[in-house]
C-alpha cells in the first residue's frame, strides 16, 4: 500500500478538501507549524489563494470571524498554531461556537473546524507546550478530533470539515515527519471509532496524538518481556467510543491511560473515570495514569521530559499493571 | 426628525416602537412574579435607534445582537407572543427555550446569534460579513452592541479584521448613557472609557464613524441608509454612535417601570413621578416620535391611541400564549445540541 | 456559637482582610453578585474606597493589571463576577499568572486571587452558568479554592489571600443566603485540608461548592431509608486532600461524587480517576459521578434543573451504590 | 545622532551593543549544532532602542519585555553568561533552566516576566504601575514589546486602563517592520493593522505617542528621557514607536548570520553578501553609533576595535560556562512551582 508522511497526507487533505468544497475557507496559515516542510503549504497558496486569509495577531477576532463565517454557510478552517494561542480566543470558541447551536434551540449550525499544534514540542517551555483538549472536553457543544497517524490525520480531517459542529483538531508536530499507510481514494474516518492501533492480550493501553506512537514503540519493547499490549486511540474525545475500550478491558482486564494533557483533570482522568464507572467489575488491578505531570512545562531539555508520558514511564506502568 | 418616508412607512415604525414598548413593559410584572428568573435587560428608550435603523435593510441581511435583544428582534418583525415564549423558557419559544431572554435569535430574520457576553458578537459579525463578501452574494451585516462592548478588546480586534477586509458590516453602537447616566460621563469623557467620543476608536481603525442622536428617528434613518448604502457598494466597514439617554426604569439592576406609557403622555407628563418626568418629557424616542407625528400631520392622537390600544391587545394576547404555553420536557435538555 | 449569612461571613472575611493589610486591594466589585445584600458591599467602599479600583469592562485587561500588581508586591482580589467571564482572562490568568513563578525559576510571586461565582444560578443559560474550576484544575500552576458554608467562605478567603500563589476562589450564588456557624476571631482555614460535612458509615459522597449543601439535605432523606451517607468537601482543589477521601472510602468502601461541572474532565472526572488509581482495592462497587450533563446549560428551568447535579439524581446514585 | 552623555556612557552604551550583538551572534551556531532547540529570537538590528531607551531608568524601575527579551536583559546589565546558561536550559541559567529563551527574567534588575504570549505582558505592566502609584514608591515601569502586539485586544484595553489611571507606565513598542521587510507595508499602511502609524491606536486613548527612528540612539536616548520625566511628573502613560529595519538574519523563521558582526564593517561592507549590504551598510544600528563615536573623536577605530575584542573574550567564556553548566536534575521539574 502506499506510504506517505504524515505532512503529505496532511497536505493531501487540505488540498481535496478545498477542491471538493468551495466553502472552505483557511484562515491562518501555519498546518505544517514550522516544520522544514512547512514550505509544501505554499503550493496551496498558489491554488486557492483566494479562499485563503492571513489575518493579523488576533486570535480572538479571527476564530470569531471563522465562527460567524461558518454560521453564514462557509466551512471555514482556522489555524491556531500553538495549542496554547487558542486560550486567547477563549471566549468565541467556549462560549460562543460550542454554544451558537444548542441557544438557539438547534437552529445555527455553526461548521467550523478550529486548528492547533499541542503538546511537548522540545522546548516549548510553559507557554508553548499547551495541550488545550482536555479543557475543552469539558465545553460541551464542541467536537475533538486527534489523530496519531498518516493515514488517520487526512480522514479525520475530511470528518471534521465535513461535520456542522464547531470541530476542534488536534495536532502535533513531532507527528509531522512519521510515515505510514495510507491508500488512495482514502475514506473519511467517521468519528467516534476507536482504533486498535496494535492487539494484544495483557494489557489495554489507550493512549491519543503524538503518545500512541510512544506506547506502540513501548508496546514493540514490552512484547520482548512477554507482555502483550493492545494500543486502543480513540481518535475522537466527542464523540468518544467508550465501547471498543470496554471489550477491550473485557479481555485485558487491565489499564493504562497514557496521555499528553496535565494529569489533573485531564483526558486520561476522563477516560479512567468512565472506566471506572462502566467498567469496574471487569478490572483486575487498579487503573494506572500516565500523564504529563501537573507543573508548567519547564523548557530544560531533561525536565520538559521526565515530566511527559515517556516511553520508560509508560513501560513502567504496564508492567505495574501486570505485576 | 422624522423620517422621509411615505405615511404608511411612518406609521409601521411608531407601529413596531409601540410593540417594542408594551412588551418591555409587560415583562416586568411578570419578572416580578416570578413568572420568569434570571437576569434580563429591556430596550425601552432605545426604539427610535433600532427601528428605523433595522428598516434599512433588506431582508437578506444579517443581524447581531447582545442581552438587550428584544426590542432588535421586535424591530425586525419577530412575533411577540415566540419571543415572550421564549424569554419563559417555554417550549413553543423562538429557540425551544434554550436560549431565553439573553439568547434569543431568529435566523430567518438574519438573527443567527445573540451574546449575553460583552462584544461577543462583534468579531462574529465580521465573519458574516467575511462570508457575504466570499460568496458575493450581497448580503450586508449589522452589528448592534451597546456602548460598553468598545471596552472588551473583541472590539478593536474585530475592527481591525474589518478594517483590513474591507468587510460589509455596519457597526451600530447603542450608547444608552448621555449625560452620565450610564458608564459616560457628563462632560465629554467617561469613566471606563479613555477612547471618547467613542468614535475614536473606529475612526483609529480607519472606519469612517459618526456620532448622531439616537432619539432622533429620522436622523437615525438617514445616516444608516448612507451608510448601508456605501457598505453595499464595497466601501468597506462603518461605525455609528447612537446616543440615548437611560431609561429612569433600568438604573437600577432590575428593572421597574416608573410610569405606563401611554400616548396621550406625548403631550402630557404630569401624572409622571417627578423623579422620572423629566425623562418621559424629553428623551422618550416614542413619546418625541409621536409628537411628530402629529405636529407633521401624518396622524392624529385619535390614530396613535387607536393603534396603541391594538397593540396593547396584541401584547396581552401574546402574554397569554406565552404564559400557556409548556415547558419543554427535562429530557429535551439532552437533546439537540449538536447537529 | 455565632451564627452568620454567607453573604456576610464572605463581607467579614473581606473587611478583616482589608483592615489587616494595606496591599489588598479589591478590581472590581461584585463579591456578592446581584443579590438583594449587595448593599452591605457599599461599606467597603466608604471604608478602603482608595484600594478598590471599578475597571472597564475588560476581563483580560484588568486581571493582567491585578497579576502585575500581584508581581510588584500587592495582594489583588480581582473579581470576574460571573464565572464564565474568565474566559476573557483565559490568557493572562493560564499563561501568564499560572506560569510565572514556575518559569522565573521560583522568583516571581503571584499573590493575586481570581474571584468569580460558577454554576447553575437559574436562567443563566449557557453563558452566564459556567463552572471554569475543572478547565482551571488542568493548569498547574493555581491554587483553587472552593467553598460551601459561612465557616469555609470566611477561611478559606483569608488563606486566598495569604497564599503567595495565584488563586482562583470559587463562590456559587446560590451559598449567599446560606445561615451557619462562624466562631468570632476563626482561624483561617489551611487549604489542602478536606471537612468531613457530614459523618456516614455506608457510603462516601464527595461533593464540592452549592452541591454540599444539595448532598447533605439528600443525605438527611437517606438516613431516613437507613443509608448513612458520609459527605466529604475537599474545600480546595489545588491542593487536594486525598488522604481524608482514601479513610473516608475505606470506611465506607463506596464512592459517589456530586458536583456542578460538566462531566467530561470535570472535577468528578479527577476525584473518580484519584480514588479509581489508588483506592481501587478498597471499593467494593463502581465509582458514580453525578456531575451537571454534557449539554450547553439550557435556559429553561426544568432543562436546567434537569441536568444538573440535583438532589435526586444524586439519591438515586448513592441508593444504587449500596444497591 | 550620538546621546547628550559624557564620553564614558556613551563608550558604555557602545560596549553593550557589542554584548548584545557577539551574544546573539553566538547563538546561531550553538542552536544549528543542536546545543539547544526551540524557537529563538534575536535583538539584532535593535540594539540602538533597547540600550540607550534602558539606560534612562532608575535601577528599582520594572520592565517587561518578550520573546525578543535577551538585548533587553544585556542592556539592563545581565550577565551574558547566566544568560546564556538559560538559553541552553542549565542550572545557572538565570531561572534555572526553567524558561529559556522566551522567559528569562532577571527580577533583581526589574524583569519580574517575560512572556512569549504576543502582548501578554501588555496588561501586566499596567499591573506594576498599578503597584507602584499605589505604594507611592516612585518606580516606573517599562513594557517593551513588538508592533505585532498591538494587533491583540489586550494592548488597547490596557492602554485604557493606563489612561483611565493616569498609571505610571511607557508602552516602547519596537517596530522592526520599517520597509516592509516584516508585517508593515513600505507606503505608510501595514497588511495587518489598519491603525497606522501605530501611534494612532494609543492616541486613541489620548495616550501622548510619538514615532521614531530606533537606529537613532541620539533620538532614542532624547526622547525616552523626556518621557520618563513625564511619567515621573505623574502625567501618566507615555507611548514610543521606534522603528528599525528587520536584520536580514532574521527574514526566516529560523535566524541565521549573513555576515559576522565586526566594527570595522562600519567603514567597509564590500565583504559582505550583496543581498544583506544594504542593511549592513545603512541599517546597522551598532555600526551607525560606531560611526558616530567616531565622527564625533569619542574614540577611535581603535579603540572600538579593543572594545570589541574584550566583549568577543567575555561572549566566547559566556559561552565556554554555559555550555559546561550542568542540566538541572529531572526532578529538579516537580519542584518550586508554587511558591
Ligand atoms: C464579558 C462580560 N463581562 C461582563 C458582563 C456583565 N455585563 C452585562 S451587561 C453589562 C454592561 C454592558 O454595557 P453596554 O455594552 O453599554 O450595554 P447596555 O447594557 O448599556 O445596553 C455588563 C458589564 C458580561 N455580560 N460579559
Ligand atoms: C498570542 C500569540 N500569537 C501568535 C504567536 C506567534 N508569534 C511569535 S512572534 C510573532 C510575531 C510578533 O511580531 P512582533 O510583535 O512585531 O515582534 P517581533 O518578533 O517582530 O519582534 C508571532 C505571531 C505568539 N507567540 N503568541
Ligand atoms: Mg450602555
Ligand atoms: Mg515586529
Amino acid at each position: 500500500m502506499r506510504e506517505l508522511a504524515y505532512y503529505e497526507a496532511k497536505f493531501e487533505a487540505l488540498d481535496e478538501i478545498m477542491a471538493a468544497d468551495q466553502r472552505v475557507h483557511l484562515i491562518n496559515g501555519t498546518f505544517l507549524s514550522l516544520s522544514p516542510h512547512r514550505h509544501v503549504f505554499q503550493n496551496l497558496a498558489k491554488k486557492y489563494g483566494d479562499r485563503m486569509m492571513s489575518p493579523p495577531i488576533s486570535e480572538l477576532g479571527f476564530c470569531g470571524l471563522a465562527t460567524g463565517a461558518a454560521m453564514a454557510g462557509l466551512r471555514p478552517i482556522v489555524d491556531l498554531s500553538t495549542g496554547s494561542f487558542i486560550y486567547e480566543a477563549w471566549p468565541q470558541v467556549a462560549n460562543e461556537a460550542a454554544n451558537a447551536y444548542s441557544m438557539s434551540g438547534g437552529q445555527t449550525r455553526v461548521p467550523v473546524v478550529f486548528h492547533l499544534f499541542h503538546g511537548l514540542r522540545g522546548g516549548g517551555a510553559a507557554q508553548h507546550s499547551g495541550s488545550p483538549q482536555a479543557m475543552l472536553w469539558n465545553c460541551p457543544g464542541l467536537e475533538i478530533a486527534i489523530p496519531s497517524s498518516p493515514r488517520d490525520v487526512k480522514g479525520l480531517l475530511k470528518t471534521a470539515v465535513a461535520s456542522d459542529n464547531p470541530t476542534i483538531f488536534v495536532d502535533h508536530v513531532r507527528l509531522l515527519d512519521l510515515r505510514g499507510e495510507v491508500p488512495e481514494n482514502d475514506k473519511p474516518i467517521p468519528f467516534g471509532v476507536a482504533d486498535i492501533k496494535r492487539a494484544g492480550s495483557d494489557v489495554t493501553l489507550i493512549a491519543t496524538s503524538h503518545t500512541v506512537q510512544v506506547c506502540l514503540k513501548a508496546a514493540e519493547k514490552l512484547a520482548k518481556e512477554g507482555i502483550e499490549v493492545e494500543v486502543v486511540d480513540p481518535r475522537t474525545l466527542v464523540p468518544f467510543d467508550l465501547a471498543t475500550i470496554l471489550s477491550s478491558v473485557e479481555k485485558t482486564r487491565r489499564v493504562v491511560i497514557a496521555d499528553e494533557t496535565h494529569q489533573s483533570c485531564g483526558v486520561a482522568a476522563e477516560i479512567a473515570a468512565r472506566i471506572a464507572e462502566t467498567g469496574f467489575d471487569k478490572l483486575k488491578t487498579r487503573i494506572r495514569r500516565v500523564s504529563t505531570l501537573d507543573v508548567p512545562v519547564p523548557y530544560s531539555p531533561p525536565l520538559e521530559a521526565h515530566i511527559g508520558p515517556s516511553e520508560s514511564r509508560i513501560i513502567d506502568a504496564v508492567r505495574a499493571s501486570v505485576a | 426628525m422624522l423620517p422621509k418616508l411615505p405615511r404608511d412607512n411612518l406609521l409601521e415604525l411608531c407601529r413596531r416602537m409601540f410593540v417594542i414598548r408594551h412588551f418591555e413593559e409587560s415583562l416586568v410584572p411578570l419578572h416580578d412574579k416570578g413568572v420568569f428568573g434570571g437576569h434580563y435587560h429591556l430596550y425601552i428608550g432605545q426604539e427610535a435607534t433600532g427601528v428605523p435603523a433595522i428598516s434599512c435593510l433588506r431582508s437578506d441581511d444579517y443581524l447581531f445582537t447582545t442581552h438587550r435583544n428584544h426590542g432588535h428582534l421586535l424591530a425586525r418583525g419577530a412575533e411577540p407572543k415566540r419571543l415572550l415564549a421564549e424569554i419563559l423558557g417555554r417550549a413553543d419559544g423562538l429557540n425551544k427555550g434554550k436560549g431565553g431572554s439573553f439568547h434569543s435569535v431568529a435566523p430567518t430574520l438574519g438573527f443567527l446569534h445573540s451574546s449575553g457576553v460583552v462584544a461577543g458578537i462583534i468579531p462574529l459579525s465580521t465573519g458574516t460579513a467575511y462570508a457575504s463578501k466570499a460568496l458575493k452574494n450581497g448580503r450586508l451585516t449589522v452589528c448592534l452592541f451597546g456602548d460598553g462592548s468598545l471596552e472588551e478588546g473583541a472590539a478593536p480586534e474585530a475592527f481591525n479584521l474589518a478594517s483590513l477586509n474591507k468587510l460589509p458590516v455596519l457597526f451600530l453602537c447603542e450608547n444608552n448613557g448621555k449625560y452620565g447616566a450610564g458608564r459616560a460621563v457628563a462632560a465629554g469623557q467617561s469613566s471606563s472609557m479613555a477612547a471618547y467620543p467613542l468614535t475614536d476608536l473606529p475612526k483609529a481603525y480607519k472606519i469612517p464613524a459618526q456620532l448622531i442622536d439616537g432619539i432622533d428617528a429620522g436622523l437615525v434613518h438617514a445616516t444608516v441608509s448612507e451608510a448601508v448604502e456605501k457598505i453595499r457598494r464595497g466601501e468597506g466597514p462603518q461605525f455609528i454612535e447612537a446616543q440615548t439617554v437611560r431609561w429612569p426604569g433600568s438604573e437600577t439592576n432590575w428593572p421597574s417601570v416608573p410610569h405606563p406609557t401611554d400616548s396621550s403622555l406625548a403631550w402630557d407628563v404630569s401624572g409622571v413621578q417627578e423623579k422620572a418626568r423629566e425623562w418621559y418629557r424629553s428623551c422618550d424616542p416614542l413619546l418625541v416620535f409621536a409628537r411628530e407625528l402629529v405636529e407633521a400631520n401624518q396622524a392624529t392622537k385619535d390614530d396613535l391611541a387607536s393603534m396603541e390600544r391594538q397593540v396593547k391587545t396584541e401584547i396581552a394576547a401574546a402574554v397569554e400564549f406565552a404564559v400557556a404555553s409548556p415547558y419543554p420536557k427535562p429530557e429535551e435538555a439532552e437533546r439537540n445540541f449538536f447537529a
